[in-house]
């Protein structure tokens, strides 16, 4: 288990690669990755703020319950804060598990529990100025199903 | 003395990302009531609660827990990650 | 959208890079890779075999299927055949997507359809002799749901 | 004409891996009568209907469907992919 909360950016690939290179005896691997969109041209860049201290007790405990709860062989973690351009990839979850199921299973609870539980909060720097991102209503109401 | 700390909008409005304070509050419920008490951008930062989250010693939290041997309380707003 | 049946190992770090690159406007990529597992070093090999005229146009169809009603920016399925080795990565998918949400959905649809709706066979070849791999009940089970 | 494909152990008990037949069957399940009644492994090969998948010019099919205008038939068990 890996969780790493860092400005500087990761490499998809590389990382995907060690995963499954350590992910024995998982028989399926799941990643996410997570992309700042530029909204039709609106977006210039997305700057993250975070709870330095709380980040990474937050995700850890999300991801020892998620361990436990779909038999992980492994789990990865990653999570930029800082400012970010369009196309950059904010942040990555990966599974492994014996099954698929599980592996999906546990990458969407990571990621339902990332965006409603780990203490970032993201603003949006635009052409027509700068606003926080609202939480939505569906990212709470997605914790209900775990 | 308590250390509280803002984040996003809350820092912004209040205009100070972390301060000491001397209190007798009981509860997180008392502590907003005496920092709304300031005016100055408090007032404007804790006026609607259904938008704000609270974190003491770094662990989600409700407004009625107590402040007893509490050393860091954490504002901000609903969580954006992921 | 790009869909590759080979008997070659693939790499799974310069995929999901290239995936990722050409993503756009996606928000969300998810990659689910399957792996060859050596049940408690029981099996040596594993063999797979697939019908080679209809393997594409069965997977070409069951991604076409997923890009539309996810309405996915872009979709990667490479999936191998032949003799592979506990360990070795036998198939991929990828999905990207405006949210999350639809690139997960659209990941587990075209692994549960590839389990049982794509002409292949595997056959596990261990200490103790060969044996062709039994569908899985649950797996015809999960095509239920979508 | 048709071609007839088996995969996965069905070609492994009837022994070979696709041939082509002369028949007059008019169904997938004629078809299948006709090559039972062969014996040597054809009956052993599909003993079991329920363990029988079918495919007709490369699109499952069903066990009664027509064969007529069909140039390639496939035979396999429930297939084991991702």
């Amino acid at each position: 288990m890996r969780l790493s909360v860092q400005s500087d950016a990761f490499d998809l690939g590389a990382e995907s690669n060690a995963f499954m290179a350590a992910a024995a005896p998982a028989g399926a691997v799941v990643t996410f990755t997570g992309i700042v969109r530029d909204n039709q041209g609106i977006l210039q860049a997305m700057e993250i703020e975070h709870y330095p201290g709380m980040t990474d007790r937050a995700i850890a405990a999300m991801m020892e319950q998620a361990t436990a709860r779909w038999s992980l062989t492994d789990a990865l973690v990653i999570h930029r804060h800082g400012r970010l351009l369009p196309g950059d990839a904010i942040m990555m979850v990966a599974t492994a598990a014996l099954h698929r199921a599980e592996a999906f299973a546990a990458a969407e609870f990571l990621m339902d529990y990332l965006k409603s539980r780990a203490p970032f909060w993201k603003k949006e720097i635009g052409i027509d100025g700068a606003d926080w991102v609202a939480a939505k209503d569906t990212d709470e109401a997605a914790l209900t199903r775990w | 003395m308590i250390d509280i700390l803002y984040f996003a909008w809350l820092r912004e409005r209040i205009g100070v990302p972390r301060e000491r304070v001397q209190t007798e509050a009981l509860t997180v419920r008392d502590l907003i009531g005496e920092l709304v008490a300031r005016g100055q951008g408090y007032d404007l930062a804790f006026a609607d609660m259904t938008s704000l989250r609270v974190a003491l010693d770094q662990e989600l939290s409700e407004f009625d827990a107590p402040l007893a041997g509490v050393r860091e309380v954490a504002f901000f707003p609903p969580m954006t990650g992921g």
